[in-house]
């Protein structure tokens, strides 16, 4: 479904991202798993089109995006929920929901997502009147996935979205990212430091250090392996 | 307390049009943080231009009603393809430059188009014509509130609902807001920025034209140099009730201009500047970022 | 060679132009003589002209691309040449006496007119650099520096007329005046952000020229002061030639004085808390840096100097009224920093030579000079948004930190 | 790479001395070099422009007519923005460049400072709008002249004419704040005082350029003043007159010589009517003036502005003067404008040893149908 194939990008004159391949295929929920500062953010936002590449390529369904504005991507079905959240903080629950949709003209379709996310986070239905920056951590990552998924995307790309939470909210926010994958058939890009939720959930899992790719096995394996354990699991 | 009534009224007209010129700063404030100071300017050509087509349909023999839907839509038509032009040419090739290098870019094009106009048209004063007729109904308070008064305001609230509407409930006003709350998310969701930042130069060029053609019509001259004075008002009273906020410009626009309504009345003209500006320097002593500005919740 | 695309861009494009200046530069109405007068020639040429400027500045953009890929590879090793110039003292020494010997030949090198323009030129580039202190270094948007322009115009000029006192006696009092004032503005409303700073800064220059304009007992309101007292140089007798060549050294003096200590205040622990603060107030307060008096300090300096000019603007042209201090002076010294390069002091020189001879140079245009100096102005922003001379000082900075601690950060 | 450097050093040096050489080079000939200077741009444009246009009507007049005693005449236009700052820079430029005599400039401030200039180098100034007293009262200017009476005569038949008929008792005294307007108000501020027959109720400064005039207007109402008289230009002045008769006041409003201008009358339109402007005597018979103001509509299809007149009389002065004296000599220039009468718009002049016109005294008008008449 999306397919990097050497990508090169930079900020003014330092290089973040250096040859860069990773494939996800449809269905699958992937992370990519690293320290900070390894390129995790960048990755996605050059598959947002807000980073621009140096060289390489990104297919999604066989197509070269790399070159479409951020906007045209969002059309094509690629959602991002970026790191911290960035939820509009004077805008309500509802408006921010509304953001999501921008793109979407489907009254009825719209109506149904609606439904499905206040389904997912019944809590964003009590506050839906509520200015988004008055909601607390957990409730504001909730918005956020929801807000993407207003846009009913095929593919979603989910920046580090346990950050600064209490274990308990990041359980559940894990487990509703498998429910969205399992319900909705979407596909998931699961950036994380917190490599061990991410890896119980995901089917696959690259591993970023200085902007390249070091490891790419199934999360099983991942799981497994003893380097990983040591540096991103704390065992 | 007629004197009072009187003063309080001169106060809300000259805020109502204060209002209408600082909600296109207030806006392209807020979504892109440039104080455009050719803002004022915009202004001034919507004046120029309602004057142009208003005085050529006279002309021609229109009735007045047909002048003036026809001058404020020409006016609001080109003042906003001059503002989209503006800042498609002087402000958006800087979006990423350092942040006062768009200021200077701004005060540049505000002279050039002083200047334009002064040599496509004239450096003279301009009879405007009068383009609000005297209501009868008004006659017996006329000595106190006029019929231009009347309509201005009236005007201006007329459009701050719609503008209000605009804003709160369709779709381009959420993205608008949107967009001046967090700009990278704005993307991320689909909205085209360029796009919202044209429609927010667009929006705010058609109120100063508003602006433009009721103040021309109220006073009855123009000339090129009309813009600047108004436009820096404007943006004392944008600051004044807090940069960014869109009923902030509003109530500032109105604080000041009754202020500077009731320091002439009360003290003396001499300082009716000297007033606005202090009152604007004790505001914001006591309450930095204006009278409804949000205080800054993150670090930009 | 040039795509068919493109041609059509820009006939699209001109056709915009022809609309968008239709009113104005078409029609113009006699509201007396109730006659219309249609110039369509004007639209022609508006279409004919823009869509030449676009193809022109699309060819431009090609041609730039081309080369911003054939030099990829290399780039981060080029750099600006000026910026080459600067670093080298190889360079920069001769250069720099060079520059001098020509300011010290000019006034017999050229007419009295032009020493004249160089003398306002080189005011200019002082009143830049005080004001670079305060914009470039310290980061705050000052938009009513002319205020003490005028503090310092005003010292002179009336002290003269009361007390009959000279130029050198007042020199230093109108920097001091100016300082003060800084002060006591800068006190209330440093610890406003960016853009309140701006406006109440302009509401500040306007309130002083405001009072200048009504205070008829202390400054003769709007008709000024006249016959104000020329330098003296131990009482000798000068011709107006003379007087102008005697006003030009005096201010290539203080331009040199302005550099040596603009130059050694950057360097200095409070340049260094400046840039800190420019960069980030938060963290500077949490290392201990006293913000509001550091702005302050930024503040009245700039002010001292935009004093000092004050007193030589006041002899120079022996008169003052409020005119000569309204926003728009506040404006083309805050384009010259920014034009220049904001924070470095070659741009400043550079920019106040471009903006302030530009305009005496543009006088052969006649009524378009101010057109063209608004235009000017929006195009070298835009080609050159960092200004002429951009961020000089970083990698000055850097080659100081790498040759004296041979730390290899980058 | 070194030579690469080397060429742009070379190409820099280049540009920069040719830029600073070229406006050096002035053209040199036999000629009569005449400057204009004044307000060209800026917001004083309205009243700098005209002037341009008299001189240029006036020197192609006489450059038609073969020129004086055989030397054509070459205009120098230079724009001060109504400056002195700038003043000084463009009164260097005409003096560097050879003036021999200059019409202008506009705004009495810009005219201070420039003045010293131009007597250091002996050229005679003729201003036709510069009205500052002290310009020729001081005694300073010897080379100064001007075909425009100064503020203070001008107050004193404005307030004689307030005073003595209309039977003004009550008088507002508003100005705008400028040179000009602020000078004038306040000698008849003071002329009013000392008559003792009428009392100041109201001396007040409007900012020129303001959104509207509302407050001050209520504030002449409230202060029960019968008669406004107001120091400034046409654009206050209509604003100020539009706004009373909006406000339903039947004020008697008095002003000077910058509203006495038909623009006043084509931006009030029906509210000018009524109004007192002091002005110079009238000219309308007067054929010069006929001459002149035809001349302009011919070459610019358009009503001349403010200052038209003075400015076609000063250049017809100064031009009159040289011809007179046969030099460009500063001494035989001045001896020439003080002893020979000449024909202008403003009437048969000379000047006197101040170097204010003689002749051109004032009148009073009233805008009566759309016009301004004489009232005697």
């Amino acid at each position: 479904m999306l397919e990097l194939r050497k990508v090169n990008a930079a900020y003014g004159n330092i290089q973040v991202l250096h040859n860069i391949d990773l494939t996800i295929n449809s269905g699958e929920i992937i992370t990519l798993i690293g320290a900070n500062g390894a390129g995790k953010s960048t990755t996605l936002m050059a598959i947002s089109g807000i980073v621009p590449l140096r060289s390489g390529k990104i297919l999604f369904e066989n197509e070269a995006i790399h070159k479409l504005s951020p906007e045209k991507l969002v059309a094509k079905g690629i959602c991002q929920v970026p790191e911290g959240r960035h939820i509009f903080p004077e805008l309500t629950v509802m408006e921010n929901l509304d953001m999501g949709a921008f793109l979407r003209n489907d009254i009825n379709g719209i109506k149904e997502d609606l439904d499905y996310v206040f389904s997912l986070f019944p809590i964003l239905a009590d506050r839906r009147s509520q200015d988004g920056g008055t909601l607390s951590g957990g409730e504001q990552q909730m918005l956020a996935m929801s807000r993407a998924l207003m846009a009913r995307p095929k593919l979603l790309l989910l920046d580090e979205p346990s950050m600064g939470l209490a274990p308990l909210v990041i359980k559940q926010i894990f487990e509703i990212v498998r429910k969205i994958n399992k319900e909705h058939n979407t596909t998931i890009f699961l950036v994380e430091q917190n490599a061990n939720q991410a890896l119980h959930i995901a089917d696959r899992g690259y591993v970023i250090e200085n902007g390249k790719i070091t490891i790419s096995d199934s999360a099983e394996n991942l799981l497994q392996n003893q380097d990983i354990q040591k540096a991103y699991l704390g065992i | 307390m007629d004197y009072f009534i009187e003063l309080f009224f001169g106060g809300l007209t000259r805020g109502s049009i204060y209002a209408l010129i600082a909600l296109g700063y207030t806006m392209v404030y807020g979504i892109i943080g440039l104080i455009n100071f050719a803002h004022g300017e915009i202004y001034m050509i919507g004046a120029f231009t309602s004057f142009i087509v208003a005085t050529v349909l006279s002309i021609y023999g229109f009735p007045v009603l047909a002048i003036v839907v026809i001058a404020g839509l020409a006016a609001a038509v080109w003042s906003a393809s001059y503002g989209f032009t503006i800042e498609k040419l002087a402000y958006r090739p800087l979006r990423k430059a350092p942040r006062l290098a768009p200021l200077i870019s701004a005060i540049g094009m505000s002279i050039f188009l002083q200047n334009y106009v002064l040599l496509a048209q004239t450096s003279d004063f301009l009879p405007f014509p009068a383009l609000i007729p005297e209501f009868a109904f008004m006659e017996p308070v006329a000595h106190i509130v006029g019929s231009s008064d009347l309509v201005i305001l009236v005007t201006t609230a007329l459009v701050m609902i719609g503008l209000t509407f605009l804003i709160k409930f369709t779709k381009i006003g959420k993205a608008m807001r949107a967009t001046a709350q967090d700009k990278t998310m704005a993307v991320l969701v689909g909205i085209n920025v360029d796009r919202v930042i044209s429609a927010t130069f667009i929006i705010g060029s058609a109120l100063a034209a508003i602006g433009g053609l009721l103040i021309a019509s109220h006073i009855g001259q123009i000339n090129f140099y009309i813009g600047f004075i108004a436009g820096i008002k404007a943006f004392t009273a944008a600051v004044l009730g807090g940069i960014g906020s869109i009923p902030g410009a509003v109530l500032g626009s109105l604080v000041l201009g009754l202020t500077e309504s009731f320091a002439t009345g009360y003290v003396s003209s001499d300082y009716e500047d000297v007033f606005a500006f202090s009152l604007l320097v004790l505001i914001l002593i006591f309450k930095p970022s204006g009278l409804l500005g949000k205080a800054e919740t993150k670090k930009v | 060679m040039f795509p068919l695309k493109e041609l059509k861009r820009s006939a699209l494009i001109a056709l915009w132009f022809a609309f968008l200046t239709f009113p104005i530069m078409v029609i113009k109405v006699d509201p007396i003589e109730r006659t219309v007068e249609w110039r369509w020639d004007n639209m022609f040429f508006i279409a004919l002209g823009s869509f030449v400027i676009s193809i022109l500045s699309k060819v431009y953009l090609i041609r730039k691309e081309r080369r911003a890929g054939r030099k990829k590879g290399n780039r981060s090793i080029t750099e600006p040449f000026m910026q080459r110039i600067l670093r080298e003292p190889r360079f920069l020494y001769p250069l720099s006496l060079a520059v001098l010997v020509f300011a010290l030949s000019f006034p017999y090198l050229f007419s009295t007119y032009q020493t004249n323009i160089m003398t306002t030129a080189l005011m200019y580039v002082v009143l830049g650099l005080g004001l670079n202190i305060v914009v470039g270094v310290a980061g705050l948007l000052d938009l009513g520096y002319v205020a003490f322009y005028a503090v310092g115009a005003y010292s002179y000029a009336l002290l003269n007329m009361h007390f009959n006192m000279g130029f050198w006696a007042v020199l230093p009092i109108g920097g001091l005046f100016a300082a003060f004032l800084g002060i006591l503005l800068g006190f209330p409303v440093l610890r406003l952000r960016g853009d309140y700073l701006a406006i109440v800064t302009l509401g500040f220059g306007e309130i002083i020229r405001l009072i200048l304009e009504n205070w008829n007992d202390f400054s003769q309101g709007p008709s000024g002061i006249a016959n104000i007292a020329r330098p003296g140089f131990f009482g000798m007798d000068m011709s107006f030639a003379g007087g102008i060549t005697y006003i030009y050294y005096l201010v290539v003096g203080l331009v040199i004085v302005t550099i040596f200590v603009v130059n050694r205040l950057q360097n200095s622990r409070l340049g260094r808390a400046w840039l800190a603060l420019r960069e980030d107030e938060i963290a500077c307060q949490a290392m201990g840096i006293d913000k509001t008096k550091t702005k302050l300090v930024a503040f009245s300096l700039g002010a001292f100097w935009a004093g000092l000019v004050g007193v030589i603007f006041a002899a120079k042209t022996t008169f003052v009224n409020p005119a000569s201090f309204t926003f728009l002076e506040s404006a083309i010294i805050l384009s010259i920093v920014v034009l220049g390069g904001m924070g470095s002091i070659v741009g400043v020189i550079f920019g106040a030579l471009i903006l302030i001879l530009m305009p005496e140079y543009l006088r052969a245009l006649s009524e378009y000079r101010m057109l063209a100096f608004g235009g000017i102005l929006v195009v070298m922003m835009v080609f050159r948004p960092e200004g002429l001379i951009s961020n000089v000082r970083r990698s000055y900075q850097f080659k100081k930190q790498s040759s004296g601690q041979a730390s290899d950060r980058s | 790479m070194k030579s690469a450097l080397k060429k742009k050093l070379f190409v820099t040096a280049v540009a920069l001395s040719f830029a600073l050489t070229v406006p050096v080079a002035t053209i040199a000939g036999d000629t009569i070099k005449f400057g204009v200077a004044g307000a060209q741009s800026g917001d004083l444009a309205s009243y700098g422009i005209p002037t341009v246009k008299a001189a240029e009507l006036v020197v192609a007049a006489y450059n038609a007519k073969g020129g004086i005693n055989g030397k054509k005449i070459e205009l120098l236009i230079e724009d001060d923005v109504c400056k002195p700052e700038v003043a000084t820079n463009t009164a260097t430029k005409l003096v560097t460049d050879g003036v021999d005599v200059v019409l202008g400039h506009i705004c009495s401030g810009a005219t201070k400072a420039a003045l010293p200039i131009y007597k250091e180098a002996g050229v005679v100034v003729m201003s036709p709008s510069a009205t500052n007293p002290g310009l020729t009262q001081s005694g300073d200017y010897p080379n100064f002249f001007r075909t425009i009476a100064s503020d203070d005569a001008q107050a004193k038949t404005e307030v004689d004419f307030a005073i003595n008929v209309i039977g003004a008792k009550k008088i507002a005294v508003i100005h705008d704040k400028g040179d000009y307007g602020k000078g004038l108000a306040e000698f008849a501020k003071t002329f009013v005082e000392q008559s003792g027959k009428a009392e100041v109720v109201l001396f007040e400064g409007v900012t020129p350029g303001a959104v509207d005039y509302t407050a001050i207007v209520q504030k002449i109402k409230r202060k029960g003043a019968d008669t406004v008289i107001f120091g400034g230009y046409h654009p206050e002045a209509s604003k100020i007159v539009s706004m009373m008769k909006k406000k339903r006041m039947n004020l008697n409003f008095i002003s000077d010589d910058g509203v006495k201008d038909d623009t006043f009358i084509k931006v009030a339109g029906k509210n000018a009517e009524g109004v007192y402007a002091s002005g110079p005597q009238d000219n309308s018979t007067n054929p010069v003036s006929i001459a002149a103001i035809a001349a302009h509509k011919e070459a610019y299809n358009e009503d001349p502005g403010a200052f038209y007149e003075n400015a076609y009389s000063a250049a017809l002065a100064l031009l009159n003067a040289i011809e007179k004296a046969g030099s460009t000599d500063m001494a035989a220039i001045v001896k020439a404008l003080q002893n020979e009468k000449v024909e202008t718009p403003v009437g048969n002049i000379n000047f006197d040893a101040k170097g204010d016109a003689v002749g051109v005294g004032f009148a009073m008008y009233q805008v009566r149908d759309g016009k301004y008449v004489e009232v005697k």
